[in-house]
Formats: C-alpha cells, structure tokens, sequence
C-alpha cells in the first residue's frame, strides 16, 4: 500500500501573544489518499483554517508549528527549509483561498501571473508556459481563454476569477488541492459549479483535495471523507456517508442537523446553544463541555482521544465507555 | 509636507472602524498601553513632550528672566557664553544673545510659543476639518465633490506656500495694525489653513462608512436628528486617526512656524519662538558664538523628534494591522 | 476617459481662476507698487504720472479682467526691480528650478524608495532602524538649518563642495544647464539633498507603510502560496503594487518640492524662480510675486491633472472605469 | 544611432573640458548682497547699482578714492559767472562701440536723466539750461547760484547718443513698457570695463576694456559678479575661496573672517548716519496711549529719550565696536566743523527726572518703526534701544519690517505714518544742505521738495532760512560757519537723535588689493589681484 498523499499526525500549531501562547491546532491527525476528497468542517475559529496553513507552510509568526509531523507522500515537509518549502508550494501543493476577487494580483494580466507559476516550477520556455496557461484557463472552463489571458482580473466576475484561482493552483499538476473556503465569497449560483470543477479536476487528475469549508451542504454533496473541527482538534472523521447519515459526536449530530434538505421536509434544525470558546479561554477536558448535552464529570476533567467507531474515529468520552449510543 | 499625512489618513480611513466603541475606552485599552510600555523609545519620547509641554508651561517661574520684557534685558550682558565654559556667568545657563536675552529663558518662552501655535494651529485645523469632513461625508454629491476638489488642490499646495499667502493677505488687510498678538492669530489660521485635509478626509471616509448603516436610518424613523447621531458615532470611531493626524501636524506645524520665521514672517524679533530664536541665532554661527542657534536648535529638534515619535508609536498601536 | 479628462481639466481652469483672483487681488493691495519704482525724493505729481501710466488708477475689476488677459497670454507685465518682461524673468530662472527639483525628486524617489524597501522587507535589522532614525530626523530639522549645516560642513569646514549657486552652465537653445559640468554637477549636490531630504524620508515612510500593507494582502498570500520566489513576490509583485499610490504622491509632491525650492534656494543662492520670488517679496516687485504664484500654480495643476491620468494609465483598474473615487 | 551617441559623447566631453578650465589669475569673483537690476544708468538710483555701472559708464566727473572730486570726461570745468558752470570736454575719448564722445553726448544724457522716466531727475534741475559751446565745450546755466551743482554728478553716468538713438532707448524704460529698452540689458559706456554677459539676478560678466582712454590702476582682466542674499551663505563662499569679494560682511562675522588664512575685511566708517526720529507734528501721535496731546511736541521729552539711550553700548555690544557714535546728523567726513559738536552724555537718572518734569513720570507707549534689512543690524540697535527706553518707563512696541513695507509707511507717500522711528540718511551731494534741506527743513509747505524726507516733521524757520542762505553760498569757510549755527538750533531743539555712522565692511580675499571708498561703493579698476 503507498502513502497517502497526506498525513497529518499530532499537529500542533501555537500562536505566541503577548499575554499567553494560544494553542490553535491541538493534535491533530488525519490522512488524504490519493484522488480523496477530504472535506474539513467546523465553525469559525476551530482551526480549520490554520490547519490548511499548516500543511502548506504558511503559518506566519507568531503562529508556529510546535509539534506533529506533515508528510507529504510519505515525506515530512513540516520541518524543511524555508526554500525547500518553498519550491513544494504550488507545484506538489496547491492552495485556493476564500476570496477570489482579492487573491489575484490587480496589477498583472492573468496570463502574467499563470505563466509565472508555470515557469516558477518547470522548466517551460515562455511560449510553451503560455500554451500551457491557455489550456489550463480552458480546462477550467473559461470560455475563449486565448483572448481573456491578456485579461486583467477586474475584468473577470467573481466565479470567473475563482476559476482563474483554481487554474493557477493546478499550473504545476500537484499531489494536493488545498481549497479553503473556496465558494464562501461566491453567488450561490456559481458556488456549485466551482464546487464541481474541483471535484471534477480532483478526479481527473488524481489529485487529493483538502476541501475546507463551514459549509455541511457542499461536504456532503463534494467530499469523500469529513472531519469535523472543534476548537482546534477534530471532534470527528470518519467517510462522508457515515458522518453524515449517522454522526457520533454529539457536536456533529448538531452541526448535522444544520443541513437543510433539498426535499423540504419540515425537519426542525437543531442549534447547537452557546457558541465555540475563545482559544484564550479553552475549558478544561473536552473542550465542548459547556455546551454538550451529554456532558458528565469526566467530561469536565480529561481531554478525549479519537477513537475508532468503525468507519469513523470520534473523540467522546461517551464512546470510551461505548455505553449508551445517542439516539 | 500635508500630503503623506492625508494618505495616512487615507490609510487609517481605509481602516476596518470597529463598532462605536468610545474612543476613550479603546485608548486606554491595555493593547495601546502594553506597546506603550514595551517601547522604551516611544516612553523616552512621551517623558521628554511632556518634559517640553511642562517647561513651556511653567516659563514664567523657572526663567531666569522674561525675555519678552526689554526692560529685563541689558545690554552689557550681551552674547555670554554658556555657564560651563570659560567666559560663562552665573544665571546664564545657556548663554545669552546679541540683546542680551538669556537663552535658556528664551527657549522656555519660544517654546511656550511654539507649542501655542503648533497646538492651537492643529486645533483650528482639526474642527475646520472635522467640520467640512462632516459637511461632505454627510450631504455627498455636489457638496462632496466641491470640498474634496479643495481639499485634492490644497494638497498640491504646500503649507509654507499657503502660510504665505495667508500672512500675506493679512498684512495687506491688517497693514501697520499688525502687532504680535494678531500675528499670532494669522500664524495659527496660516497653519490651520494648510493642515484641514487630513481630517476632512478621514471624517469623511467614516461618514460615509456610518451613513448607510441602519442604525441611522432608525434614528431618523423615530425622529433623533440623525447628523447628531452619526456625530456620536462617527467621532469616536474616527478619533484614534485624527489623533495620528493631530500628533504629526503638531509636529509639522512647529517647523512651518519655525519655518515662516526664517523667510522672516513669523513673530517679532522681540517675541521670539524657537523658530525666529534659529533664525537669529544662525547668523551668529559664523562668529563662534554657536550657543545662541546650537540651544534651540536642539530644544526644536528634540520636540519635533518626540512628537514624531510618540505619532508614529501612535499610529502603528492604534492599526492592528501594523503589529 | 476622455470625460474625466475634459472634468479634470475644466476643475483645473476653475481652480487657476480662484489662484488668480488671490494673486491679484493679494498682490494689488500689498504695499504701493509706485513706491518701488520711483526714488524717494520724486515729487507727488510724478507719483500720480506713474500710477496712471500703470493703470493703478482704473477700477478694481478692469485692473483685475486686464491682468487676467494678460496673465493668459503669458504676460505678466514688467518687474519693477529689473526693468525686464517679468515672462522672460521666469523662462530665464525656469531651467534652474526645474533641474534642480527633479534632481531632488530623483534623489528623494531612489533613496526613498529603496530604503522604504529595505526597512518594511528588514523590518528588526540594525540598517532598517537607522533609517527609521534618519527618516525621523529628515522629518524633524528644519530645511534651512539643514542647508546651513551642510554649507557649514562641506563647503566651509572641508571644501568639498560649492557653498552657492549653479556653477559653470551651459546654454542648449533656450534653456541652461548644470548637468554638462563638473562644476555645475558639484553644486547641484547639495541643494538637492537639503529639498530633497525631507521628501525622501515621506516617500521612505510611506513605502514602508504601503509594502508592510501589501505584503499582508491575499494577493500576496496567495503569491506564497503559488511557490514563487521571495524575490518574485518582494520585488516583481509587492513593490508594483506599492509604488502606484507612491508614484501618486511623489508626482503630488513635486509641487511642493518646486514651492520649497524657494527656502533652498535662498539659503544656497540657486539662481532660480523661488530666489527670485524671496527677492520679488523683499522688494515688493508684484509683478514677478502675481506671476511666480500663478506659474507654481499651473505646474501644481498641470502635475495633479498629469498624475490623475497617469494613474489610470497604470493602474489596469481604472482603465476602463471612469475615474478613482476622491 | 551610434554614430549620435558618440558625437553626443564628445560634445559632452568638450563642453566638460571647456567648462572646468580654471578662473584665471586676473579674474576676481565678487558677491554683493544687492543685485545688478537694470544696465540703463538712469533707471535706478541705488548705490551697488551705481558702483556696478560705474565700472563701464562714467560722468564728466568722478571721485578718488578718498571721494575727492576729480576730472573725468570733463577734464577741467569753472565758473565764469555764479550761475554758470562750463565743463571742457576730454578728447579722443570713445564709447565701447567706438563712437567718439562729444558735447552732444552731454546734452543728450542731460535731457535724458530728466526725463519722467529717468529715477535720477534730481542730478540736474528741471530749469537747467544745458548749451553747447562747441564739441568739447558745454555750459550749465543755473536760475540762481548752487555751489554744489556737480557734487553728485559722479554717479550720472554720459550716455552716447547715437547709439540710444539707433536702439530705441533715447527714454529709460518706462515703468509701463512691455518689453525692456535696449539700455536695460546693453550698455556703452566710456570706462575701463565693458559687460560680457548680463543674468539680472544671477550673474554679470565684466571684461577689460582694451581701448580705455585713461590709465587704470589695477590689473583686472574680469570681474564675474554674483549677487548673495542670505549673509551666511555669502560669508560661506567667501571662506571658502568661491569668492574673493564679498560686500558687506555682516559685523559678527568680521572676527571669522579675520581669522580665516584666505580673507579679511576692509573696515572703514561709512557716510550714512543712523538716527531716530519722533513725530513733532501731530497734535496726537498715531500710535500711542497718550490722547489729546503728543509728547514729543515737549522738548523735554525729546531731550529725555536722547538722554536715555546709550550709545556707546549699542556701539560696543550690537554694533562690536564698528560704528561712530555721532553728535551730528551728517557723517564727520562731510562736514569740517564736525569736532566742534559733542554728544551729550548718557543719563539715565535725568532723563527720568526730565520724563516726570514733562508730567510722565510713569512714561507712556509708543510704537517704533524699525527697518529690519536695510541698515547694519538694524532691527537689533531698534530692540537695544527699546531695552533702554523701557528703563526710563517709556514702554515702546517695536514694529521691525523688510525695508519695503517700512519705507511704505513711513515716507511722504505713506502719510509719515509714524510716532517714532530709526532712518538712515546719506547726502546724495555728500554736503550738509541735502541734510538741512530734505531730512531737517520744515515740511508745512506742500509746493516746496523741502523736507521730504522729514519723517519726524521737525520745522524751525531760523533753521530754514540758514538752509537757503548756505544754497547760494560760495564762500567754504562762511558757509561752514552757517552750517554750524544751522545744526547747533537743531541740537538745542533736540530734533533727532543722531546715533552713529555704522562701518563698511568689505570681505576682501587676501589675494586681492582693494582700496575702499566711504561712500561705499566698491570700485574694481583700482584692484589688483594676485595668484
């Protein structure tokens, strides 16, 4: 069996403030074979984020990565030189961020910024880079991509420049798609055509996809796998089906009951009471307490570990025991 | 000069303004005072402001003598030079000039001058900026658009050039009635004159923020006059950069005065600020007698230098986005 | 595009209007120009000769369209001092100027603008925080203190360098200048570093405050992420985008670089438009003040309108739009 | 393109080589703090105008170096009768264009300096008669007798006709004119220097004249002249050997000057007399706290001021020892008699009991108007006087202004609008009755010039009446002995508080040798300059 594209073991990533050192990402582990589609969910400020940062070596200080290992097909990455890292990002790792309108350069043509990619990691000659960059805009689905090349981004609509986004993070074939966020500043109505053309570009070229996003809608209709962050580490994980269908965590059983359906059924939403602690402000044991229903003494003392469930690994003290499963 | 500072105050407009806080509770929120503390450089620059603000306060008890009076000034005391060298006569600290004015004493009054007029001046800036910032952000259109195109040609002109003409118009409207005080008067106006932009800009950059918002529109649904409103709201959350704005011109206007005094503008000779203090004094620099320009030179830069400090410590803790 | 050109244009005429009525109506009640032209013994019916012949004595308004027409067509009138067309005057000290305000502009921009990248891209190094020091000082001392200083040091102390005016020049058509000449290069050294310190330290500043901003913007973010060079990014990216508003306001203060001249060239007795302007004041010479303001004001004008239009030429942005939001 | 580039590059080179040759040894580099305005000699009645222009035009007489009048292009000239003066001519003169001058030459820079547009008309009265005998002769015929006819002809530089008539500049330029007269920017003149170039403002180039009729005394082949406002710059160029003439030298910079290897100063006492003046006319001064009444109108006041200031302080502290301390209101030089006068002692104490005598025992306010750039400190010997008047009570607001805004409010065109004041005053005709006459005489005449410049509007007839019998007067020895009587009546009035002559200061390199004239005028064909 060959590594995965990605495993992520013990992560730890630390933020030094001047009042306290805040523990973003707290231990956590996970893998990404190739071609899977992870989907990594949670609230603002549970790490999601940072943990995709993290991957991709782009924590600025004061944020550092303070413990766990990062390999990249089997080969650590978290600890490599700042040029070694360097020449990883964009052409084995690439990474589309939230807002499209803001991730380009105003400045330079589209074809400038592609082609500087291209050439940045291959050895291409300017006119092959070019030619490259033309069928990578196609790929995407820009229509006339020889012409709008010589575009400016103000030029292009949102779901356009996303698209753009997406053709510069495929430029050098990499192993891994980091997508974070990547239709949140998108209209709805282009937010599924972006989320297909990853999926879709995923498939095609093999290429794992860590797919963040708060969004329980497009995990369940994109991802292979799910995991579900909470305060820094993951409450959940476990494929998609099973996460979705049958959540363990009683967190996720709340963010679960978020997903509108299509069908319309009057199924009341269930809302999670109270909201996700400040990193400052991290109650002890598992850090969801105060806000679970299911909480009990040991809850309040000691931090749970994932643990397997079958398909799906769970980190809940109320699976330790694995005495009464919630309804 | 006024251009940077508007483009600061651009930037800080740019700023994301948070929810109307209290300007006062946000500046003494312990963000700001923990960089305060952290920078030895920036408590150094604070200690010696407000070393400078207290000595041009208290002039009239720690001077020797008051320079502004001639008849304290005699003559046979004339171009001392200071206490610790050779020909250096008790109380004349700093040495005296060619009027026989004691020099540590003339520093204290010109400074106390050059702190008037650099802080009224910023004043008189600061409430016809806030003001026309106000008027534009809140009528918009032609109104807007008339005020900003001032402000844009005004930029272009530097202060010194508008101080000139100001002072110039003044003297030909105010003629042989212009005695020291209403100098004075013309000098702060000259200086308020040049330095308005940068508030308007930032006010109205706040305005503009605050006028879509909801709140408004309810204010004036259940009848608060909404420019009251938004006054409350606005100037708070505008404050921490027109503060930026205020501490620098504050510095900038100290140096047009200092500066109006050399091309010979500025106060009368027997009313020296810091300014005309160098402005004489330079001409004694060949001579040797250098303490007469070398004191207030020092005095002047030095202020300068920690206002500039104490605005740029300023500036970078009041931006989030700069730690 | 061309309709915010034609806007930019008419604001400009407009605001050339407001600066004529200013200069006149200033220059016309400050002081009795009679005064500077005859001697103090002429009798008063010669003094009333004079003001006639001038035209002193017509009503406010026909003085003011009179000067207004003529100012159009580049006359201003006679300097009372020089017994010269104050026009020639101007075209004649024109070149001096203008060398030496680009050459501090030049000055100001290089050094500004490669210390301002040094010290956001360095931010905790030893160099970046004497700049930081040298800019605050830049900022803190007087300019005519800082003329005197270096005259002091390099033209008295060690003899380095002239203590005053432009040297050997040499005439290409109508315009003079410095530039061909050892001597002339000599003397241009310290003029332009005493007008050009004070903007370099602004271009510095705000350099360094703009790259610090850019380099946090996603764009930048998103550069890193794409693997490209520290370089690529620092310098191919970030420091484009940095200079558009920096050229903006270097363009903007090339207007007061050529109005703070008059502060410099005093002190260094450059034989420039601003020396005459501080001679025109001290002798009440109208003429050459009325004309000295509306010059400064039409290159402050003329530079604004240039600057507004060179901003849309390079920023892709605006191209297509109408024009930047004030 | 190439072939461009390098023949750009060997102009450059040639134009750099060209540029850098060195001033030679006979070039001498001279900086003024006034400037070289016009080149029409009769535009500008100024003295660094005259000392320029005086270099390339001359008058029929001229002053040697200790301002004695001498022959010029007159070489001889007398009075046949009291009203008529005749001037002969020297021959084989020529202007720099080679035209040779003659009595028409004369005639026509007579009318020409009394034209409405000439600033020099009080060189010669309206109602002069100018005949010409024959090419060489020319008479002056007077109305009435003027001893001092041709005192002030040293500066009314002859212009050659023919040439103003061929270029249009038989008028000086109008003030009005468009464009300027030929003979603003040319000249033509008889002296031993012609102008190379000529940058008003900037820089004037001064060539030996090889064809000069006369023998000159110094060995100067150039003068480049620079004007140099800002003092320190000035002295800066002058310690730094860019200059090798400066004019003046600000006094506190004497002692640097003094000190340095290269340069000295050429000190000297000047003819301008500083004083101070109080408004006698007004029955209530402009600018004081005292209503209904005017102070100065009481002599005791007057002597109590006079009294109050002291002199020798100013002269010692503001002035560093470079001034006279004068009794008179003319320059020791210009009046033989001058020793007879003393000037009464500092005393304080008096001057306070004469205050109280007076009924202002608790002084009173009064404003100064003050130059502050147009005399020796100026603005300084204003303050110090300030400082001593404020110890007798008297609580003076000081008004320092650039001579411009001064001279505007205080002159006859101004109104006299003054309470108080300091003026300096140097006789054009280097005589007492330019004094008595413009600065002393009654001023309650407004068809009469007397007492123009009378700020402070002093009028005693006795006084006057002295004033038109020394006119006519030929006899040197009575006329001093009215000029004496005349400036004892002003003394016993206390009309004015004549201060000082303050001191000429010429920076002069160490290279250079350079005979100073008290009227300050620099003149450069007497130098000589050495490597």
């Amino acid at each position: 069996m060959t590594a995965p594209v990605l495993s992520v073991r013990n992560l730890e990533v630390e933020f030094a403030t001047r009042r306290a050192t805040l523990r973003a990402i707290d231990g956590v582990s996970f893998d990404i074979a190739k071609g899977e589609v992870l989907g990594v969910v949670g609230e603002s400020g549970a790490g999601k984020s940072v943990t995709g940062l993290a991957v991709i070596g782009l924590i600025d200080p004061p944020g550092r990565i303070t413990g766990g290992e990062i390999l990249l097909s089997g080969t650590r990455i978290d600890h490599l030189p700042p040029e070694e890292i360097r020449r990883i990002r964009g052409k084995r790792i690439g990474m589309i961020f939230q807002d499209p309108l803001t991730s380009l350069n105003p400045l330079y043509r589209v074809g400038e910024q592609i082609i500087e990619t291209i050439r940045t990691h291959t050895n291409l000659s300017e006119s092959a880079a070019r030619k490259r960059a033309i069928d990578l805009l196609a790929e995407v689905g820009i229509p006339a991509p020889e012409k709008r090349i010589d575009g400016y981004p103000h030029e292009f609509s949102g779901g356009m420049r996303q698209r753009v986004v997406i053709a510069l993070a495929l430029c050098a074939e990499p192993e891994l798609i980091i997508a974070d966020e990547p239709t949140t500043a998108l209209d709805v109505s282009v937010q599924a055509q972006i989320i297909a053309l990853i999926k879709r570009l995923g498939r095609d070229h093999g290429t794992a996809v860590m797919l963040v996003t708060h969004d329980m809608g497009v995990i369940a209709e994109t991802c292979d796998r799910v995991a579900v962050m909470y305060s820094g580490r993951i409450a959940e994980i476990g494929p998609v089906q099973e996460v979705v269908q049958n959540p363990l965590h009683p967190y996720a059983k709340g963010l679960m009951g978020a997903i509108p359906t299509l069908a319309g059924e009057e199924k009341r939403l269930v809302q999670i009471p109270g909201s996700m602690p400040r990193l400052s402000a991290i109650p002890k044991g598992c850090a969801f307490n105060p806000r679970c229903a299911f909480a009990f003494a040991q809850c309040h003392v000691e931090r749970p570990e994932p643990i397997p469930q079958g398909t799906q690994a769970v980190a809940c003290h109320l699976f330790e025991a694995a005495k009464e499963p919630a309804a | 000069m006024s251009d940077a500072v508007a483009s600061n105050a651009d930037k800080q407009s740019k700023l994301p303004t948070h929810a109307a806080r209290s300007w006062f509770s946000r500046a003494l929120d312990s963000d700001v005072f923990y960089s305060f503390r952290r920078s030895k450089l920036t408590m150094v620059a604070a200690a010696i402001t407000l070393l400078f603000f207290l000595l041009a306060i208290f002039a009239s008890w720690l001077a020797v003598q008051n320079p502004f009076d001639p008849a304290q000034l005699q003559l046979i005391n004339s171009r001392i030079s200071p206490l610790w060298t050779a020909d250096g006569q008790s109380p004349f600290l700093l040495g005296t000039d060619e009027q026989g004015r004691d020099v540590f004493s003339a520093i204290l009054y010109g400074m106390r001058i050059s702190l008037a007029v650099g802080v009224a001046g910023v004043i008189f800036a600061g409430v016809l900026g806030i003001g026309l910032g106000l008027i534009a952000g809140y009528f918009g259109g032609a109104v807007d658009s008339v005020i900003m195109r001032i402000a844009d040609v005004q930029l272009t002109f530097p202060a010194i050039l508008i101080a000139l003409l100001v002072n110039g118009v003044a003297k030909s409207v105010l003629g042989n009635r212009l005695d020291a005080t209403s100098m004075l008067v013309v000098l702060v106006i000259s200086i308020g004159l040049s330095f308005w932009v940068g508030y308007a800009r930032t006010v109205r950059g706040s305005v503009m923020v605050e006028k879509n918002k909801d709140y408004v529109a309810a204010a004036q649904l259940i009848g608060l006059p909404a420019p009251k409103i938004m006054l409350r709201h606005v100037l708070p959350n505008a404050m921490g950069p027109i503060l930026v704005i205020a501490t620098i011109n504050l510095a900038l206007a100290i140096i047009t005065e200092a500066t109006l005094s050399f091309l010979g503008v500025g106060l009368p000779d027997t009313m020296p600020s810091l300014g005309t203090l160098i402005r004489i004094g330079n001409n004694y620099l060949f001579a040797g007698e250098w303490w007469i320009v070398a004191f207030p030179g020092i005095a002047l830069a030095g202020l300068i230098l920690s206002i500039n400090l104490l605005g740029d410590w300023l500036r970078d803790a009041l931006n989030p986005k700069l730690r | 595009m061309l309709a915010f050109t034609l806007r930019r244009a008419v604001q400009a005429i407009g605001v050339m209007f407001a600066v004529g009525i200013i200069a006149f109506s200033m220059f016309r009640f400050a002081g009795d120009p009679v005064n500077q032209i005859v001697s103090l013994d002429t009798p008063a019916a010669e003094r009333e000769a004079v003001r006639k012949s001038l035209g002193l004595d017509d009503p406010v308004p026909v003085q003011f369209i009179r000067y207004f027409g003529d100012a159009a067509q580049f006359k201003f009138g006679v300097s009372y001092q020089f017994r010269q067309p104050v026009s020639a005057l101007l075209m004649e000290r024109l070149p001096a100027t203008l060398e030496l305000a680009i050459c501090a502009t030049v000055f100001a921009m290089v050094c500004g603008i490669l210390m301002g990248v040094y010290s956001a891209l360095r931010r905790d190094t030893l160099l970046a925080k004497l700049f930081q020091a040298v800019s605050l000082i830049g900022i803190s001392l007087p300019t005519f203190l800082i003329g005197i200083l270096l005259i002091y040091l390099f033209a008295v102390t060690l003899g380095w360098l002239p203590s005053f005016g432009r040297g050997e020049v040499v005439k290409l058509g109508w315009w003079t200048t410095g530039l061909l000449t050892v001597s002339g290069l000599k003397a241009l050294i310290m003029p332009a570093i005493t007008l050009g310190l004070f903007q370099m330290t602004l271009i510095m500043r705000l350099v360094r405050a703009e790259m610090l901003e850019v380099l946090r913007t996603d764009y930048i973010r998103f550069a890193r992420a794409r693997g490209l060079t520290t370089r690529a990014i620092h310098f191919g990216h970030a420091l484009k985008n940095t200079l558009v508003p920096v050229i903006t306001v270097a363009g903007l203060q090339f207007g007061s670089v050529i109005a703070f001249s008059i502060i410099t060239e005093t002190v260094f007795q450059w034989p420039g438009m601003g020396l005459l302007f501080v001679q025109a004041v001290q002798n009440v010479d109208i003429p050459i003040m009325a004309a000295y303001l509306l010059m400064v004001s039409l290159i402050f004008v003329t530079i604004n309108l240039v600057v507004d239009i060179l901003y849309t030429v390079v920023d892709p942005r605006l191209r297509s739009t109408v024009g930047r939001a004030t | 393109m190439s072939v461009r580039r390098s023949l750009f590059a060997a102009t450059t080179i040639a134009i750099l080589a060209c540029a850098s040759l060195p001033a030679s040894a006979q070039t001498l580099r001279y900086a003024n703090q006034g400037d070289l305005k016009s080149l029409d000699p009769y535009s500008l009645n100024e003295s660094t105008t005259h000392a320029h222009l005086g270099h390339v035009y001359q008058g029929l007489t001229a002053r040697d170096k200790d301002l004695k009048i001498i022959p010029a292009l007159a070489e001889s000239w007398e009075t046949p009768e009291p009203t008529r003066w005749r001037f002969h001519l020297r021959k084989g003169v020529k202007f720099h264009n080679g035209d040779p001058f003659t009595a028409d030459d004369v005639l026509f820079s007579a009318d020409r300096v009394r034209n409405k547009n000439s600033n020099m008309q009080t060189r010669l009265a309206p109602d002069v008669k100018v005949v010409k005998v024959d090419d060489y002769t020319v008479d002056f015929i007077l109305p009435s007798p003027n001893p001092i006819l041709h005192n002030a002809w040293d500066v009314w530089y002859i212009m050659d006709k023919k040439w103003a008539e061929a270029n249009n500049a038989v008028e000086p330029t109008p003030v009005s004119a468009t464009s300027p007269s030929y003979a603003a920017l040319h000249e033509n003149g008889t002296g031993p220097f012609t102008i190379e170039s000529h940058q008003p403002g900037v820089k004037t180039v001064f060539k030996a004249n090889p064809n000069y009729w006369g023998k000159v005394d110094g060995n100067l082949k150039e003068i480049i002249f620079t004007p140099i406002a800002s003092d320190a710059t000035r002295v800066a160029a002058l310690l730094s050997g860019e200059v090798d003439v400066i004019e003046p030298v600000p006094i506190q910079d004497i002692a640097r000057v003094d000190a340095s290897p290269n340069a000295q100063v050429l000190k000297g006492p000047e003819l301008r007399t500083i004083f101070i003046g109080f408004d006698m006319v007004r029955d209530e001064l402009l600018y004081s706290n005292i209503k209904g009444k005017n102070p100065f109108k009481d002599v005791r006041v007057r002597e109590a001021f006079y009294k109050a200031i002291d002199v020798e302080l100013i002269k010692t502290r503001v002035m560093r020892g470079l001034s006279t301390p004068s009794a008179l209101m003319i320059a020791p030089e210009l009046f033989a008699l001058s020793k007879d006068f003393t000037r009464p002692k500092f005393d304080p104490d008096g001057a306070k009991k004469l205050l109280t005598e007076a009924g202002y025992p608790d002084g009173f306010e009064v404003t100064m108007d003050c130059p502050n750039d147009r005399y020796v400190n100026d603005a300084a010997i204003c303050q110090a006087v300030v400082g001593m008047l404020a110890r007798i009570g008297v609580k003076i607001n000081l008004l320092a202004q650039p001579k411009a805004q001064y001279f505007a409010k205080v002159l006859k065109q101004g109104g006299y609008q003054t309470s108080f004041f300091m003026l300096g005053w140097t006789p054009s005709t280097m005589d007492s009755h330019n004094v008595m006459n413009d600065i002393m005489g009654c001023r309650d005449n407004p068809k009469s010039s007397r007492g123009e410049a009378n700020l402070g509007g002093y009028c005693n007839k006795e006084f006057d009446a002295l004033t038109d019998k020394v006119l006519v007067e030929t006899d040197t020895a009575k006329r001093n002995q009215m000029i004496k009587q005349a400036y004892e009546i002003a003394n016993k009035d206390w009309a004015y508080i004549p201060l000082h002559q303050q001191a000429l200061a010429w920076g002069v390199s160490k290279k250079v040798n350079l005979p100073q004239r008290a009227d300050n005028l620099v003149m450069f064909h007497w130098a000589t300059k050495k490597d």
